[in-house]
């Protein structure tokens, strides 16, 4: 969690940013935004679940621990979850990590959720530019 | 060591043009863990595949990393290229350096890089990947199809024509549904009855299928490929295998029920039944009218049954039965208007009727022989009133929804007394006009033609003057109040769900919206089957639908279920939870994640500590319901219960891969 | 004015008659100590030793976490119990890990006893009990301590009490990050005091919290809704947490222990008084629920019944996500 | 005999900042930390080739303000780590590098100090280099310098003009006395051992937590556990505190736990620190430094063992 002297930007690199992405969707969307030959900042790294329901926030504070720059959430819209409502206790777990994350010092603009179709190439690729944007922008305190 | 072989790919120049494939693999050489790296330009191709068969047996590789396209393009084909070779298919992992990298990235220096970075996660997760064997469960051969309306009807015939056993479960004495109310269907008005009854005699007829009438689901175990449900069949003091139909207990009887049928425009006797072509043609006593079951006097049909069928002793009994699939056809209700409405004298006008009464007004098999007379007085009406979505679209007093059959059968409506009563007269009240299907816009146009006056706006108040009904209402057109003086009123009212349909479709593991209608899985994608593996969706139990729509749902549920029913076992995936008993707190956290009821919480009775016999709560896990999605692990706090193929472990791996 | 020895005698008689007729293996309250402002933990299990529980400000210790030790037990157990152990009872049985009718609950309306974490508490009074030993009318509802009344080691019959000299709280004479201020507070009065703080400010707080944890894991042991059979802190094998200590590790362990409770901490506040670091670690998971009413919009106070519906095991389809 | 002046105090441990890093102990927790960390990396391994290469435990500190109970602590934990057979090269490491001043009680730290009923004594620490004892007019502090390590730490005062002889009018303060007063008990350790299968051992568990807050803020604990954290491209082999009231402390691979209950997890505790310890190295590991008694959140109190001894 030592965000401040362990990240990447301190070290003069390239901000690193770790991206759940669950399968159905926002996988599939990524994908897709290569299929399109979409370009985006080369600074996210994404982590295949089946569903962004089986991101656990300590997943977050592991990344954060290790220093990631920025970590973001994305699954699909709600109701639209592959598994019914697996995104529902998405939104709920990591609205209070968020809240914790903040509490405890972590600059909020680190971390990000989104939810993102498998068609939504397009709204992938701007979400990781501007959180990539965002990222850079926070250096290193 | 893990004896890691990575694989690059060149994909032709897709990947290689931007990603440098050499420094990639030199890289993974480096990498722990890693015993062999290569790159290749097609691995996906038959010599591609046969050169990572190769390598695993020259350098004795245990697990596998390919770096290529996205897993969602090829991750079965590599696991079926391992199946070939003595390495488990699970142990594998795609780094998706084609769609994630060399698509969308132009600098060949950080494309590579962040491929690097790709290779390290997979490697990092493969090495905690674990040998995962599919199990596969055998299928019982059989389906359930509850409701026994049309597109119960419906489904079961298609899935006994494909050869598999039926059995269709069906509350009400006979099957037959609403269709069989309906004297005639839009738009091309042929006769209701005509062109479901020789579906209720095949279905009888059918060696596949067997009919349960009077029956109730009690509970179900299991899941798909196996359902354990309990059967109550309710008792109907007919000898069902004996009684030949004759009729003549039904003369006999001497008590007068008003028929539901008939929506309570005639009387019918305690030994009935539905009606004339019933299926099965059998009667059976409705116990809390008939006579000898309520006071023990009576007992006249015993005496003339020639066949000694009557058996006043026969009771509720349940018993279990398995099958593979099952069909939801649950089916509609029309809400109850009278409780909602209580400006249309909710109930107290005899003239006022809903859309199914006037169905058995008009139909010739019906209490008045298809004569469309007023139940107050039996004269035939001169002006009628069609009151179109009550209860429908009308959130603050009814249902949200639009119940879609209801502009076309009130057309049909308008058209049957124009074509029957001559110099009638119709008015319509309707807030929009929704005709789209194949040839009702043309329906509709017609009845306007006939002479049906269409008039834009909801009826507000009903009330009597003079022996005739006025309905008051807005026509919004000519933006002034209007009043019709009607011998008839219609209201067309809203579908809803089945009465116990939602209670019935949760022993079966399905859900039901807000509103009660049955969820389906998809709204677009899976529209026949539920979040329940193996259980199907058929008809209005989903949602309001005219007869079209059900059969052709009927049918994909069929088409689903026959699919089901074709295999011999069911292969299931083996990425599904698994819970360590030892660490479960039996908390139930879990539980209420899963949606589809895969964990349930049981008692384990074990030694621990200086207690003999200590009862505790764990999570069971149902491997036949799990889907795999993962979400309950996260309220798992100690781990007990973790996702194969994606456990926590292995995604921390993953997370710490990235940063060394 | 204080009704500690009447009560104490409720308490006493109480206790003494379940174990006279049978109805509990034992009944857990507090004993006196060596040390005048501090007790113990007495399972009694004869009536002489009834005669040995106190009643008085300095019963800090909280009770419902021992149950747990008994989960498997086929007898029953006795437990005095305050508004705080009520709601951990709930707690247990909303988590399936007792039964209720192997805890026999002496319901004791609490002044608000002689610990900062008892400033918040605004349930001073048992909401599950098998015999409410005295009315709750006239307790205090919400905030401020009680004056520490004098112990009433004259009463208590136990033959070895020491020198009576004061021991100060678990915590104390550490330095604390804030003050130690232990008059009437609002409930969040933790969370409160590094909201305000910036980023960076928070950032350092926690730091400096953190390197002074030692990762006893008392927190953890006193906390009501740690019921699991194998905490993950204790697996390192399974990845979330190695047992390296540092500023970082401990940091991963406070903010995972405050939201492995999240939706379930009845706010006793034990982690925070059994600390021996002294270390404000209830401001976590005052954070949490400060975080659910504000999503939810309404009061969210657990162990209230035992019937209760976890935060993060259920979903509104209209539950805001306008943190995304 | 040497003087420090009272207003000299400061000074002297800032005059010593120079040659050592200088350690103050912490309130809360014994100075076992500085040469036994809570948390060490032992060496680091290369994951690809297997190398291992050590990490090294630091260079010279210096302990200011030890207690006399610490000191013997330490004295303890010599025994354990360096005369048990096998020499623990870190631990050997850090306290051949570690000077240790201790500063002798004046008054009686907390009424739950005891040490002068465990053989020990507020005024003194023959295991430190230098003691600092207050003079009865309270100007300042007599020293023994009671080592070579000691005689160098004069060496600095004495260049720095901080100390010079005690004048002749003035003594030592007489040694506090304890208020907890515990019994000697003869042969403690036979009969509380004798009496390892009494009932009594749960009762006075009974109220354990189960925390490990007794072992850590206890200046004799010495357990330990050994691991490995992956970083990338090497491996962490680390060492740090463990406690025995963990049930994981004593679990093994296969799930078995031979100490499976807290009343096993307490005695073992109790015992090791009134019995085990001295059958081994002849001295009683228990210091009567009072920490335990003071920071257990339930008001456990190891001396209850020692008068439960007494009857037995």
């Amino acid at each position: 969690m030592d965000v401040a002297n362990r990240t990447n930007t301190a070290a003069g690199g390239e901000p690193k940013i770790l991206a759940f992405c669950c399968n159905w969707c926002t996988y599939t969307g990524a994908d897709l935004a290569g299929l399109n030959r979409m370009k985006y900042p080369a600074n996210v790294r994404v982590v295949r679940v089946p569903c962004s329901g089986r991101v656990n926030p300590q997943f977050i504070l592991r990344a954060f621990a290790r220093g990631a720059d920025g970590v973001v959430v994305c699954g699909c819209h709600p109701g639209d979850c592959h598994y019914a409502t697996g995104n529902f206790f998405t939104r709920r777990r990591f609205m209070l990590m968020r809240g914790l994350l903040e509490f405890n010092g972590i600059d909020p603009r680190r971390f990000h959720a989104r939810w993102i179709s498998g068609s939504e190439a397009a709204k992938f690729r701007d979400f990781v530019s501007e959180v990539c944007a965002i990222v850079k922008g926070l250096g290193h305190e | 060591m893990s004896r890691i072989g990575v694989f690059v790919c060149h994909c032709g120049t897709n990947l290689a043009s931007v990603v440098d494939v050499e420094k990639v693999a030199a890289a993974a050489r480096e990498l722990p863990g890693v015993s062999y790296a290569a790159e290749y330009k097609y691995m996906c191709s038959e010599p591609g595949q046969q050169m990572i068969l190769d390598a695993i047996a020259e350098h004795g590789l245990k697990r596998i990393v390919i770096a290529s396209c996205s897993p969602r393009m090829h991750e079965t084909t590599f696991r079926k290229m391992l199946k070939k070779s003595g390495v488990n298919e699970y142990l594998l992992e795609i780094a998706n350096i084609r769609e994630q990298v060399s698509w969308v990235h132009t600098d060949s220096g950080v494309a590579t890089e962040k491929a690097v970075d790709l290779v390290r996660m997979a490697v990092a997760k493969v090495a905690k990947d674990e040998p995962l064997k599919a199990s596969s469960i055998p299928i019982t051969k059989r389906a359930l199809v509850v409701g026994g309306g049309i597109a119960g009807i419906q489904a079961a015939l298609d899935i006994a024509d494909a050869g598999h056993e039926v059995w269709l479960l069906e509350r009400e004495p006979s099957i037959g549904g609403r269709m069989v109310m309906l004297d005639k269907t839009f738009p091309t008005l042929d006769c209701s009855a005509c062109i479901s009854t020789p579906k209720m005699v095949d279905m009888s007829a059918h060696p596949n299928i067997k009919l349960l009438t009077s029956c109730e689901v009690a509970a179900v175990r299991g899941y798909i490929g196996n359902f354990t449900v309990t059967i109550r069949q309710k008792a109907k003091y007919v000898n069902q295998d004996i009684c030949t139909g004759c009729g003549n207990c039904e003369e006999k009887c001497p008590v007068k029920v008003k028929s539901d049928f008939n929506k309570g425009l005639s009387d019918r006797p305690a030994i009935y039944r539905l009606f004339p072509q019933a299926v099965p043609a059998k009667p059976v006593i409705d116990r809390a009218h008939c006579l000898k079951l309520t006071k023990d006097r009576c007992g006249l049909c015993e005496k003339v049954c020639p066949l000694g069928c009557i058996d006043y002793a026969d009771e509720d009994r349940e018993y279990d039965e398995t099958f593979g699939a099952v069909v939801l056809a649950t089916g509609y209700g029309l809400c109850d208007w009278t409780a909602m409405y209580d400006e249309y004298g909710a109930g107290r006008f005899a003239d006022v009727i809903d859309g199914l009464a006037f169905e058995r007004l008009v139909n010739a098999s019906g209490p008045t022989e298809g004569h469309i007379v007023r139940p107050s007085d039996g004269a035939e009406p001169k002006t009628v009133v069609l009151v179109k979505c009550v209860g429908s679209r009308d959130p603050k007093k009814g249902k949200p929804w639009c119940s879609r059959a209801c502009c076309m059968y009130a057309a049909k409506h308008a058209h049957q007394i124009l074509e029957k009563i001559p110099g009638a007269r119709v008015f319509v009240f309707y807030i929009d006009v929704r005709t789209p299907g194949k040839n009702y816009e043309e329906f509709y146009d017609q009845t306007r033609k006939d002479g049906a006056v269409y008039v834009r706006g909801r009826v507000s108040r009903i009330y009597k003057e003079g022996g005739r009904l006025i309905c008051q209402g807005e026509d919004s057109l000519l933006g002034k109040q209007v009043r019709v003086a009607a011998d008839l009123v219609v209201l067309e009212t809203a579908m809803e769900p089945a009465a116990g349909a939602r209670e019935t479709a949760a022993l079966f593991g399905a859900s039901a919206d807000a509103n009660g209608w049955l969820q389906e899985a998809h709204p677009k994608l899976r529209p026949v089957e539920t979040q329940a593996g193996g259980v199907f969706l058929a008809g209005t139990c989903q949602g309001p639908k005219d007869i079209p729509d059900t059969v052709a749902q009927a049918s994909g549920a069929a088409a689903k279920a026959i699919g089901l029913l074709n295999k011999d076992e069911m292969e299931t995936s083996p990425m599904i939870v698994a819970v360590d008993e030892a660490k479960c707190s039996g908390c139930g956290a879990c539980v209420d994640i899963c949606p589809f009821g895969a964990l349930s919480l049981e008692i384990l009775t074990a030694r621990e500590g200086r207690w003999e016999r200590a009862e505790r709560f764990v999570c069971k896990v149902n491997a036949g319901l799990c889907q795999g999605c993962g979400a309950c692990t996260v309220a798992c706090r100690t781990g007990a219960i973790d996702l194969r193929g994606f456990r926590n472990v292995q995604i921390l791996e993953e997370i710490d891969a990235l940063w060394t | 004015m204080n009704n500690f020895s009447q009560q104490q005698q409720k308490i006493r008689s109480a206790a003494s008659r379940l174990l006279a007729d049978g109805t509990v293996r034992f009944v857990i309250g507090w004993a006196p100590t060596r040390f005048a402002e501090r007790t113990t933990v007495l399972f009694a299990h004869t009536e002489a030793e009834a005669q040995a529980l106190v009643w008085n400000a300095h019963c800090t210790a909280a009770l419902g976490k021992y149950l747990l030790d008994h989960r498997l037990a086929d007898y029953a157990v006795g437990i005095v119990a305050r508004g705080c152990e009520s709601r951990m009872i709930n707690r247990l049985l909303t988590d399936h890990q007792i039964w209720r009718e192997r805890v026999y609950i002496l319901g004791a309306p609490c002044p608000g006893m002689d610990a900062e974490r008892c400033a918040g508490c605004r349930e001073r009074a048992p909401v599950v009990w098998d015999e409410l030993l005295w009315d709750a009318d006239g307790m205090p509802e919400t905030g401020g301590r009680q004056d520490a009344a004098p112990t009433n080691l004259d009463e208590a019959t136990i033959a070895d009490v020491g020198a009576g000299l004061a021991l100060p709280a678990v915590g104390a004479a550490c330095s604390r990050p804030l003050d130690t201020d232990t008059s009437l507070r609002s409930r969040f009065f933790r969370a409160e005091a590094v909201e305000g703080l910036s980023a960076a400010e928070k950032f350092s707080y926690w730091d400096e919290v953190y390197a002074k944890c030692i990762r006893c894991y008392a927190c953890r042991q006193a906390c009501p809704v740690c019921s699991c059979r194998a905490c993950y802190v204790d697996m390192d094998r399974q990845g979330f947490q190695g047992k390296q200590h540092s500023a970082a590790d401990n940091r991963v362990f406070g903010v995972t222990r405050a939201f492995h409770v999240a939706d379930r901490c009845v706010e006793c506040g034990e982690c925070e008084r059994v600390c021996p670091m002294g270390l404000p670690i209830l401001g976590q998971t005052q954070k949490l629920i400060k975080e659910i009413e504000a999503l939810t919009g309404e009061a969210y106070v657990q162990g209230m019944d035992a019937e209760e519906e976890n935060f993060l095991g259920a979903f509104d389809l209209d539950d805001k996500d306008d943190f995304l | 005999m040497m003087y420090l002046l009272k207003e000299n105090f400061d000074k002297a441990r800032e005059a010593l900042a120079g040659a050592y890093a200088v350690v103050v102990p912490d309130e809360v927790l014994p100075p076992k930390d500085a040469l036994f960390p809570r948390s060490e990396t032992l060496y680091e391994t290369d994951r690809r080739t297997g190398e291992a290469r050590a990490a090294g435990a630091g260079g010279k500190t210096l302990l200011f303000g030890v207690r006399p109970c610490d000191a013997r602590a330490i004295g303890n934990l010599d025994a354990a780590f360096l005369e048990s057979g096998y020499v623990d090269a870190n631990y050997a490491q850090r306290r051949e590098n570690a000077t240790i001043v201790a500063l002798a009680c004046a008054q009686i730290p907390s009424p739950a100090c005891f040490c002068d009923s465990m053989g020990g004594s507020p005024h003194e620490a023959p295991e430190a280099d230098v003691v600092l004892t207050e003079a009865a007019d309270g100007s300042g502090y007599a020293l023994d310098f009671q080592s070579e390590k000691g005689s160098a730490v004069a060496e600095i005062w004495k260049a720095a003009d901080l100390i010079g002889p005690m004048p002749a009018h003035l003594e030592k303060a007489p040694a506090p006395t304890c208020t907890l007063k515990v019994n000697k008990v003869p042969d403690l350790a036979q009969k509380l051992t004798a009496a390892f299968e009494d009932g009594l051992w749960e009762r006075l568990a009974e109220a354990c937590l189960g925390c490990g807050c007794c072992t850590y803020v206890c200046p004799t604990c010495y357990c330990f556990d050994i691991g490995l954290e992956n970083r990338g491209g090497t491996a962490d082999t680390f060492r740090c505190w463990d406690s025995c009231m963990f049930p994981g402390y004593t679990q093994m691979a296969g799930g078995h736990n031979p100490r499976w209950s807290k009343t096993q997890r307490l005695r073992n505790r109790y015992l090791h620190k009134l019995a085990y310890f001295d059958e081994r190295y002849g001295r009683t590991l228990c210091v009567g430094c009072g920490r335990c008694i003071c920071r257990c959140p339930q008001g456990l109190d190891i001396t209850r063992a020692v008068e439960w001894g007494e009857r037995l």
